[in-house]
């Protein structure tokens, strides 16, 4: 895969096509396994708006396949949103700590101050 | 929430214990109290926005819907309708007791939604808790809708398209740096010296378009060849510009006809009558025509700020508003007495708390890095003739007196020092300090004009007209030396440089290789082989970000598109061309360098206790650092306590501090931006430091990841200048504030009690000299005491309206984070 | 059917005809104001809250 | 480490980290992952000493524990 190939990639999951025909089912749809409660995700600290990266996961996994594809070498990591589904994903490690106050600030580890995270602990 | 002062408490005894908030409350006028409570706060209560903020939707859908209609006009010609759509079709309001018009939202506790700028932002608009107009359900169905259509066609989106995918990924991965490569989102100066020295109104303007339009028509009949062909973008263009400074003036004529309404159909109180009369005056004359009294000018100057910031979400306000307003002020106030000096001050206190009400919405990494605030409004007061006397006039003074009274947090301002200034003057700016405003910032003024002309190469007389164009960088505001469109996005976190170098480029906390691999730190036998491999990470940070600045602003006309900021800026009105292509812009482009100090501890902690003394490895070192120090905690110590720390005027660290800044201003005059000038940097921060305190890893100056950066620009770490106001100014004073780069914030907190009295005003005096000579460009003060600072965290309802200098903007301390506070309460009281 | 013309709220424009402007009080809960916002006579009004007639 | 709140025992660094009290003291602030109780943590002992509540008693060199930090150095 080229550089600028294997960044494509990763660039294509942050841009506008992540808005594109998705109904208010889609968006307000948080799964029992989404990957905002996992410790290995890590929001995007640019947008906030739940886009995220797996930590474990390099560019060119897929976790919506069965079986799941899993790459876990390389310069770039999977970006993911806040409610995708992780449950087909073997990496998949509940985080029971969720921040989702937002007056405090940025931490992506913990912090996931989505409207619709709060549905979903509450 | 506003408490009720005590009111068995009289000013005197208000003052005596220094609650000035309270002393506010008492000494402004009835007119000026209500407005100021009245006020819907924008600015988030850390991250969040205050409960009752909306998110708008009626401006969004007005913009869109003729924005879709008109699909098939040029970009600029779309906007120009979409944005005269918006204008004429808006709720508008107008608030009991005021007199000056005017608000982005069609209500006002709303927050404008810049739909077309940003898919991410979009999208964060629709995630974000507690915005959506009631019925919820109903909004979230709306803004879906707007985002499905905008998905892919912001501003944003077109320029991530054409970036070079890895630098696209590494500048929206949010560790390296914020902003967003478009016009739709950023600093715009305002060509006042063509509106407001030039005495044009928006029919003078279209009159000078017209007479353009009619030679180029002229052209476009004649010979063929190729010298005609953009002509015909350009008249498309001027059509934009006339069809959107038409709608201004239409817009300000329906504020007109509302309170003539008001007065003809609902007031009963005849003061309030006449009030509202004249407000309908004002606004059929302004824009329309240059303003004939102060009411008519600072009615001008807010209409053309809301224009602007329905066309793009503008985060900063370059303002000089005592330099342009000043002349009306001293005709109604001295001349012609039309005016009282309290009448004057109820519309200059209104003025700024007209600009403090707007708010649009913003994306969590700028509400966490301007936390309390909206933007960076800081006002420019002060300075220097264009022949070099000095420029204060009595509108100065009624600016910094207005201050005090309504205590905005927002705008604020940046004073022009000089030694010319008059003592009347210089008392009214430690006046606001010594409220615990935390500003005025004091600006160095000589030293800026000669830096501008140094780095910028503009001529003498144009860079003393300066203004703030965000929280601290000068740029003219004329023709060719007005920047119209700055982006936040060469907005670098700069301990990443060392970080990286200490991580051969890994960022381990969005696990990512993100810089180039400068080598195995661990293997580093000097510190030269460290210092090189930062050396490489600075390079290529900041070129990471120029480039993309770059890559934004060239296509910013293709696309985005600014046809007012277009129709008031001399060189589009000449042209034909979008004002934000950079022909005819001398550039005034600065690389805002946050986190910068971290870099300076860091260096010489490793010089110190890896390389000189021994103590420690590297291998050690990184262990340490990996672990986020967790199991090192004397080790940690020792980096934080036992290594030479900036602000103590100790060589060694010093030294570091010049060799970084000079390494960095070598790489500045390499990179070029479009108009081909360089890019010098302006270490600061705002509250980025606590935006970014979980994205920067564990650093050799002691800090993990989590804590709070240093507060900022080239200010010493937070109770880590140990010796004393002299020797930070000494430390700072060793660099040249001429060519090591473009300003360099400082904060310093000062002691309360020491500078009460006329005693205190002196010793702040004779420190602000010192200030000036050894050479410094910048400082501002936070002068609340550590127990207000702790009873306002124990108690915050009786102390909402403490005010505290950040970095480069004041925000109500209860309105910023715990992090946030802390950071500020950790901050050395030095005393003078 | 009620139009917006019939209502207490409805201001006549006199330079554009068939154009007006609903001009109500509201009281928020920091501020009281008047709003503006432009409808048109012969808008169908039978729906809106606000509707006081003339 | 013991959460002096729940009494949840776990190594220091399971306990999230928040930010330091003051750069040059070992006094952190943490929260304990079961009951999400804010602890003032002296990092030199990995003993947490006492509760910081997030809205009524702040952290940091600030109002609640600005004796704690000093005290400890």
């Amino acid at each position: 895969m080229s550089r600028r190939s294997q960044w494509k990639q990763v660039a294509n999951g942050m841009l506008g096509d992540v808005s594109k025909a998705r109904s208010v089912e889609e968006r307000e749809n948080v799964p029992e396994k989404a990957c905002g409660f996992c410790k290995n995700f890590s929001e995007n600290a640019y947008a906030s708006d739940g886009r995220g990266y797996c930590r474990k996961l390099k560019v060119g996994s897929d976790i919506k396949v069965t079986p799941p594809v899993y790459v876990m070498e390389g310069q770039a990591s999977l970006t993911v949103l806040f409610n995708s589904d992780g449950a087909g994903c073997e990496y998949f490690n509940r985080q029971d700590l969720i921040d989702t106050d937002g007056n405090e600030v940025n931490d992506p580890s913990y912090r996931r101050v989505q409207r619709q995270m709060e549905k979903a602990i509450k | 929430m506003v408490a009720e002062p005590a009111q068995d408490q009289s000013v005197q005894e208000l003052e005596d214990k220094q609650e000035w908030w309270w002393v506010a409350e008492k000494k402004r006028s009835k007119r000026l109290d209500y407005l100021r409570k009245s006020v819907w706060k924008k600015g988030a209560l850390g991250g969040n926005y205050a409960p009752g903020i909306k998110l708008d939707l009626e401006c969004a859908t007005l913009f869109t819907d003729m924005w879709k209609f008109w699909k098939y006009d040029p970009i600029m010609m779309r906007r120009a309708k979409a944005i005269a759509h918006v204008l004429d079709n808006k709720t508008i309001f107008i608030t009991d007791h005021s007199q000056l018009v005017g608000y982005f939202g069609s209500l006002p506790n709303t927050i404008m939604w810049r739909v077309d700028g940003a898919s991410m932002v979009n999208e964060e608009a629709y995630n974000e808790p507690g915005i959506m107009p009631e019925p919820e359900n109903e909004s979230l169905q709306k803004v879906a809708e707007l985002n499905d259509y905008w998905a892919g066609q912001t501003a944003v989106d077109k320029v991530a398209r054409i970036l070079d995918p890895e630098d696209a990924v590494k500048f929206l991965s949010g560790a390296i740096g914020w902003g967003a490569p478009s016009s739709a989102y950023g600093y715009s100066g305002k060509d006042y010296e063509y509106l407001f020295a030039g005495r044009r109104g928006f029919e003078d303007i279209i009159e000078e378009i017209n007479a353009a339009v009619e030679n180029a028509e002229d052209k476009t009949v004649g010979v063929p060849g190729p010298e005609i062909l953009d002509i015909y973008d350009r008249l498309q263009n001027w059509d934009a510009m006339i069809l959107v400074l038409e709608a201004g003036i239409r817009h300000a004529r329906r504020y007109a006809r509302l309170a003539r309404t008001m007065a003809e159909n609902m007031e009963t109180d005849e003061k309030r009558r006449e009030e509202l009369l004249k407000i309908a005056e004002t606004c059929e004359r302004v824009p329309a025509r240059a303003p004939r009294n102060l009411q008519e000018s600072l009615q001008y100057d807010h209409f053309i700020q809301i224009f602007a910031r329905t066309e793009a979400h503008e985060g900063a306000w370059p303002a000089r508003p005592d330099y342009y307003h000043g002349p009306y002020y001293d005709k109604d106030v001295n001349v012609d007495k039309t005016l009282t000096k309290e009448e004057a001050l109820d519309l200059v206190g209104e003025f700024m708390i007209r600009a403090y009400e707007v708010g649009g919405f913003a994306p969590r990494w700028a509400r966490e890095g301007l936390q309390g605030i909206t933007g960076t409004w800081v006002w420019t007061l002060g300075g220097v003739n264009k022949d070099g006397s000095d420029a204060c006039n009595d509108l100065t003074v009624a600016f910094l007196q207005a201050a005090r009274l309504v205590r905005v947090s927002n705008p604020t301002f940046g004073f022009r020092w000089h030694p010319k200034v008059k003592d009347e003057v210089l008392r009214e700016c430690f006046e606001c300090i010594r409220h615990g405003l935390g500003y005025p910032s004091m600006r160095n003024d000589p030293l800026l004009i000669q830096n501008a002309m140094h780095w910028h190469g503009h001529p003498l007389e144009e860079a003393r007209t300066w203004v703030h164009q965000a929280c601290m960088s000068p740029c003219p505001t004329t023709k060719h030396g007005v920047q119209p469109m700055r982006m936040a996005s060469a907005t670098a976190n700069c301990a990443k440089m060392v970080e990286y170098a200490l991580h051969n480029g890994y960022d381990h906390v969005v696990g990512m290789q993100m810089g180039p691999e400068t080598g195995d730190a661990a293997k580093f036998h000097d510190f030269e082989e460290l210092f090189q491999a930062w050396v490489k990470q600075m390079e290529w940070l900041t070129s990471l970000l120029v480039r993309t600045v770059n890559l934004g602003r060239y296509k910013d006309p293709e696309f985005f598109g600014r046809p007012f900021l277009s129709g008031m800026s001399e060189r589009s009105v000449e042209s034909g061309l979008d004002v934000v292509s950079p022909v005819g812009d001398r550039g005034n482009c600065w690389v805002t360098a946050f986190t910068w100090v971290e870099n300076i501890d860091s260096l010489a902690a490793v010089k110190k206790l890896v390389f000189d003394d021994k103590k420690y490895t590297m291998e050690q070192l990184l262990s340490a650092l990996k672990a986020n120090w967790d199991g090192y905690e004397e080790m940690r110590l020792d980096f934080v306590n036992n290594a030479p720390k900036w602000g103590n005027d100790d060589d060694y660290v010093d030294d570091i501090m010049l060799r970084c800044l000079r390494e960095t201003a070598r790489h500045s005059r390499v990179m070029k931006c479009p108009s081909g000038n360089s890019w010098p940097i302006l270490p600061e921060n705002v509250s980025g430091n606590i935006h970014y305190a979980s994205i920067v890893g564990a650093l050799p100056n002691g800090r993990r990841c989590g804590d709070a950066l240093y507060d900022g620009g080239i200010s010493p770490g937070p109770g880590l200048d140990k010796k004393g106001p002299s020797a930070v100014l000494k430390s700072c004073g060793k660099i040249d504030h001429v060519s090591d780069g473009r300003a360099f914030l400082l904060n310093q907190r000062l002691s309360p009690t020491q500078l009460a009295g006329e005693k205190g005003y002196q010793l702040w005096k004779a420190y602000i000299r010192t200030w000036a000579d050894l050479g410094l460009d910048h400082v501002q003060f936070n002068m609340v005491s550590d127990e207000t600072l702790r009873a306002a965290q124990k108690d915050p309802e009786k102390y909402s309206e403490v005010i505290v200098r950040v970095a480069g903007y004041s925000a109500h301390f209860v309105d910023i984070s715990r992090k946030t506070q802390d950071n500020i309460i950790q901050r050395t009281v030095q005393g003078i | 059917m009620s139009t917006c013309a019939e209502c207490r709220s409805f201001f006549l424009r006199e330079d554009e005809p068939g154009q007006g402007d609903c001009v109500r009080r509201v009281v928020d809960p920091r501020q009281a104001f008047y709003q503006s916002k432009p409808v048109r006579e012969d808008n169908d009004a039978s729906g809106c809250e606000s509707f006081q007639k003339k | 480490m013991k959460c002096t709140e729940c009494s949840h025992e776990a190594g220091v660094s399971s306990f999230r980290y928040l930010y330091n009290a003051r750069i040059d003291a070992p006094i952190t602030l943490r929260q304990c992952p079961q009951c999400q109780a804010w602890l003032a943590v002296d990092e030199m002992a990995g003993e947490a000493r006492q509760r910081v509540d997030a809205g009524e008693a702040p952290w940091g060199k600030s109002a609640g524990i600005e004796g704690l930090a000093e005290d400890a150095r």
